[in-house]
């Protein structure tokens, strides 16, 4: 897919959380390159003093009626920070689209997507585009506590919600897997993204019921264009880079991980 | 050099620059690992627009580079130890150039090596590729066990790769410097006297960040190259030493992000420059670079971007 | 040294540290020439919360230092050449010494000098002040002609320097390093044998900014030393270097502007650390800094900040 | 006199023109430092990426009733642009008070006050002290065009404003020393501040008027405390710092700068 370099303009910056912000960005001239979801972004923080590379920020939901890229962003350091401290109507500097996105399964099967605290952020516009292909989606949040479980409400648009938190303020208590559904209902294909240790562990439990199970990793990155070599992770074909062979694997159960078949074309899919 | 005087003011400037017997569009290059095979780059940045690109390290064997983490932040800079990951020369020739050959630019190669027969057999592969005009040898790679920083910390090593790549490639041979050393000055002495058609500096200063929390470095080697704006004083300083100390051109780099740093750098005595770091963090770095020179030389009414190469050196 | 099994994590840490002969209430100390003579920040720091300072770089004779411009701000960082401008030691010994003996910490001296002879005399007379337990021997410093860089910059040069002042000065003596070098590790082995007492690093990185508009240096005499955050992770990989190499306590400076940097450091191997140019940003850097280590110390459950020097070298 | 580190709050940035704003800085508890005509401040400019340093900026004003402090910025680089954008209610870093001020003449005298462009800074509160102790004060601001004087209305309260342009847009034609006073009028003092060859311009015409002649200088900083060494000025005493022996000093027909005698003693003067 062609990689673009665009300023887009703040419509919108939504405190969810004490330090989540949804940024709602807009195109000022012509339409958004069209996004995959899975995909990523690498966005400038030039408010930031201390940050000189841009920052890998996930594609968490496309609005195309409305023109907009929605961004889900945890303020955990400083270049967060200053995403999130963005303001309605200012310009940010976003090299877009970035990466491999999670394979849509078809029609009628029924998938999990699995997410933990900032790591449900991909989730919402891939639930969106397996719910408008028939999929029958569930989506599983995992927190802390209740304050941590993000956009439940715009999931349910696209498919039942189950939510664990660690202090049982919401959902079931414990961590995503424990949760009843799991026992319950089986899936033909599980995706997850989250903490590494959570994704390890529904790897597990997918590969256990049968199900494909594909993640979506982060790494520390420079360039976010497979240009530096920076952001390599171990695979079943060696070193690969995240920003382009990833961020999206296929795990199996031992969270062995294999880079999808580069021949993946998304162009043909109906987005 | 009065910039108020010169006739060619109106005429745009010319920027072509020769490296050896290389000639380049303008004096842009960019840096070698930080713009892959350009390829990466292709749909950001009008490739038509730079003088040419420094493809990354190829060594003659296939490399697998150092394991992850690779890469930190620090102020005004980055880290990495990517450690010469590549597929070796054989893939590139096969796979790669016939790709990169088509480029609507300049395409030189990064050569890098551990031992010396190695780089020789690199660098002579390299040069059979007709469409490759120039290699950049790097004698100055900290993130290795052998990846050139014993040769480039020293005169003599440094002129033993020279002499032996010398002698099996007869096209432009920039080399590489690093800038962990005592007189950097004495390196490029030394190897422009092996016969080197320039020189290229500053490859990373070797740097280190250590995670104050899990109390362990942060690199999965320990250490790395340091790269970016934080180097630049470092990179200008050595620039205007080198200039004084040899003949040859000079190609500078080090933390250039805009049209004015690279001005700086062609001041302090490059005849050309390359983009590393800056390509991360705008894409569009290298070609904004270009385009801005060009309007330095205008609006200062140089007629040619060789004019100002070194003018700092006689100033006050 | 596990962080959660300790005993002594409900009391107060203990910040006490040793240099040499010479012990510190906490291992934070000001650098040479960006602290004055702490009179200056009398006003906003509380010099009680310090370990100690360095006062500004003294030399035998008066000097004037270098013209105006001094000083250029760089990505993350600074350059400056004030080229050791002090009024000699004798004023000193005669006008300052008798206010700073009165500041309610340690106030350890820097010696630069030009010749061997001069740094020897000017450390005699230094090792008569009673109330100064330790001098900081500059052997390093990139911005004068004959300011010891050339001493700094050899592991003979520096010997004989250190040999020299051995002799004349009994108390703790802590030689200051170049990191202009191509292996730090070796000049500091060179002074350990000539028994130095600690070594402290890094000085200033020699660097240079050019004005682009007017296609001069900005700095009068054209380089300076670079210093500030931009050069942490040099600094960093140096004091790593440097603690494995010798068996005196390491100083560690460069860049540091926030306890984190300082705790890294510390875990690198820095026995007691410097701050340096984030006095001018914060004057109250110190202090903070001080306090900091506290409260990592305090909050990872460690009984004393010897615990943690050099304690990231035993990690993974 | 004692300086301080403290955190001011914004109580209002007033946009005087393009790239001039008028910080107004009020301590958000307890007083403000007392402070001299001439003396600056040292601003640590956060928001800029590519500043490290602080940012020596003159006090413009001191409104004892209102309890602020008022800071005039000309956005000239990344540094003055973050100051220039700082909004009501946002805090800032400031040491204060730093350097010597200008030495007050007594009551009766005849003074001129003169400023160019942003050097104009120091002179509104310079006048307004000189104004209370009974002088008669005449501020005479230059500019390349009506824009770049500012605050005349303010300086009108202490004293006769004359204005020169060089464009011709407001007062007379010409720079300040082409200005019809200097054959009409004759003073004891002249204070001034603003470029260097305006002010070595300045000193001239002050000298052959035999006035004795106060200028106030900028050189980069880092300190600004007289501990870096960075800022100094060869003087008749030698090399002193501007920071700590300045900004204010005193100057000949040629320019010669003399250090004011460093016993001068504010504190006694009724402020
Ligand atoms: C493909 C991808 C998609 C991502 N999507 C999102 C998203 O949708 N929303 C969101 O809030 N965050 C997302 N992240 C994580 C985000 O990029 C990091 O939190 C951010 O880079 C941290 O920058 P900082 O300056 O705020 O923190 P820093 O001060 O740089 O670091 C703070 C902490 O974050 C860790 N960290 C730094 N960079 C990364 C990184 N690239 N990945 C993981 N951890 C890092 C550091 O080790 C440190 O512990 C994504 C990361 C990747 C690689
Ligand atoms: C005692 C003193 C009082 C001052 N009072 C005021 C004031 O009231 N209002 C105001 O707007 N400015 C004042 N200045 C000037 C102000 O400090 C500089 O404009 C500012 O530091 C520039 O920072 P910057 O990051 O915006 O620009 P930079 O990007 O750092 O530099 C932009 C341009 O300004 C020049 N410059 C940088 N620092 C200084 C400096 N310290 N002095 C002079 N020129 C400099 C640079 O050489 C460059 O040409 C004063 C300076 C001093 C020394
Ligand atoms: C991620 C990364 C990878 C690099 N790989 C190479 C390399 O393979 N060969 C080489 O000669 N230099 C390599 N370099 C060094 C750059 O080419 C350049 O010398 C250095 O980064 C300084 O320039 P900059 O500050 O503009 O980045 C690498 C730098 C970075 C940041
Ligand atoms: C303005 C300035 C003046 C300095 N003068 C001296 C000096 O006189 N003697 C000395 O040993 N080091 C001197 N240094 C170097 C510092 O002590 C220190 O080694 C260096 O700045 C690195 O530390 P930092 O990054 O924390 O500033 C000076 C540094 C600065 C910025
Ligand atoms: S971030 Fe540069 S290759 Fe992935
Ligand atoms: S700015 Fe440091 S001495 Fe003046």
């Amino acid at each position: 897919m062609k990689k673009y370099q665009r300023e887009l303009v703040v419509a919108a910056a939504e405190v969810l959380r004490a330090d989540y912000t949804l940024l709602r960005l807009k195109a000022p001239a012509g339409p958004l390159p069209e996004m995959w979801p899975g995909q990523f972004v690498q966005v400038r923080a030039d408010a930031s003093p201390s940050t000189l590379l841009r920052r890998p920020i996930s594609i968490n939901f496309v609005d195309t009626a409305a023109g907009e890229l929605w961004l889900l962003v945890h303020a955990v350091g400083s270049g967060t920070r200053a995403l999130c401290a963005l303001r309605e109507g200012e310009r940010v500097d976003v090299v877009l689209p970035l990466g491999t996105g999670f394979p849509l399964c078809s029609g009628g099967e029924r998938v999990l997507l699995v997410g933990g605290g900032v790591g449900s952020a991909p989730l919402l516009y891939l639930g969106s585009r397996l719910a408008a292909r028939g999929c029958d989606v569930t989506f599983l949040l995992g927190g802390r506590r209740a304050a941590d479980v993000l956009q439940a409400d715009c999931c349910k648009r696209y498919g039942r919600v189950c939510i664990t938190t660690e202090d049982g303020s919401a959902g079931e208590r414990g961590v995503v897997t424990d949760h009843s559904l799991w026992t319950e209902a089986s899936f033909a294909t599980v995706y997850t993204c989250g903490p590494r240790p959570m994704m390890r562990a529904v790897a597990a439990r997918a590969a256990a019921m049968g199900a494909r199970c594909y993640v979506s990793l982060e790494n520390t990155m420079a360039c976010g264009l497979g240009a530096c070599l920076c952001c390599v992770q171990q695979t079943t074909e060696g070193h690969v880079c995240v920003c382009t062979d990833g961020p999206v694997f296929e795990a199996d159960a031992e969270f062995s991980l294999r880079p999808l078949p580069s021949a993946t074309d998304y162009s043909g899919t109906n987005l | 050099m009065n910039s108020n005087t010169n006739a060619g003011a109106s005429l745009s400037p010319d920027l072509t620059t020769h490296v050896g017997s290389l000639t380049l569009r303008n004096p842009v290059l960019t840096a070698s690992g930080t713009f892959g095979y350009g390829l990466e780059y292709a749909d950001l940045v009008d490739l038509s627009r730079l003088g040419g690109i420094i493809v990354k390290g190829t060594t003659l064997e296939p490399r697998q580079g150092n394991p992850y983490p690779r890469m930190a932040e620090t102020a005004g800079g980055m880290l990495n130890c990517v450690g010469l990951q590549n597929k070796g020369v054989d893939h590139f020739c096969r796979h790669i150039y016939p790709e990169v050959r088509q480029l609507p630019t300049a395409v030189l190669v990064g050569v890098s090596g551990s031992t010396i027969e190695a780089y020789a057999e690199c660098a002579r592969r390299i040069g059979e590729l007709a469409d490759v005009p120039a290699i950049e040898l790097n004698i100055s790679c900290p993130n290795v066990k052998h990846g050139g920083m014993a040769f480039g910390v020293t005169a003599d090593g440094a002129a033993a790769v020279v002499r032996a790549v010398r002698k099996v490639y007869p096209k432009t041979l920039i080399v590489k410097l690093s800038p962990n050393v005592t007189s950097i000055a004495d390196i490029a002495r030394a190897v422009e006297a092996e016969g080197a058609d320039a020189v290229s500096l500053i490859n990373t200063l070797m740097g280190m960040a250590i995670d104050a929390e899990r109390r362990r470095p942060v690199l999965s080697i320990g250490t790395g190259g340091l790269s970016g704006p934080a180097v630049k004083p470092v990179a200008l300083r050595m620039v205007w030493q080198v200039y004084e100390a040899v003949r040859v051109p000079v190609v500078g780099l080090g933390g250039i992000m805009t049209a004015t740093d690279a001005v700086e750098f062609l001041l302090a005595g490059a005849t050309a420059i390359e983009v590393g770091t800056a390509n991360f963090v705008n894409p569009r770095a290298s070609q904004e670079i270009a385009d801005g020179i060009e309007a330095y030389l205008s609006r200062h009414g140089f007629a040619s971007v060789s004019e100002i190469v070194g003018a700092a050196h006689s100033a006050g």
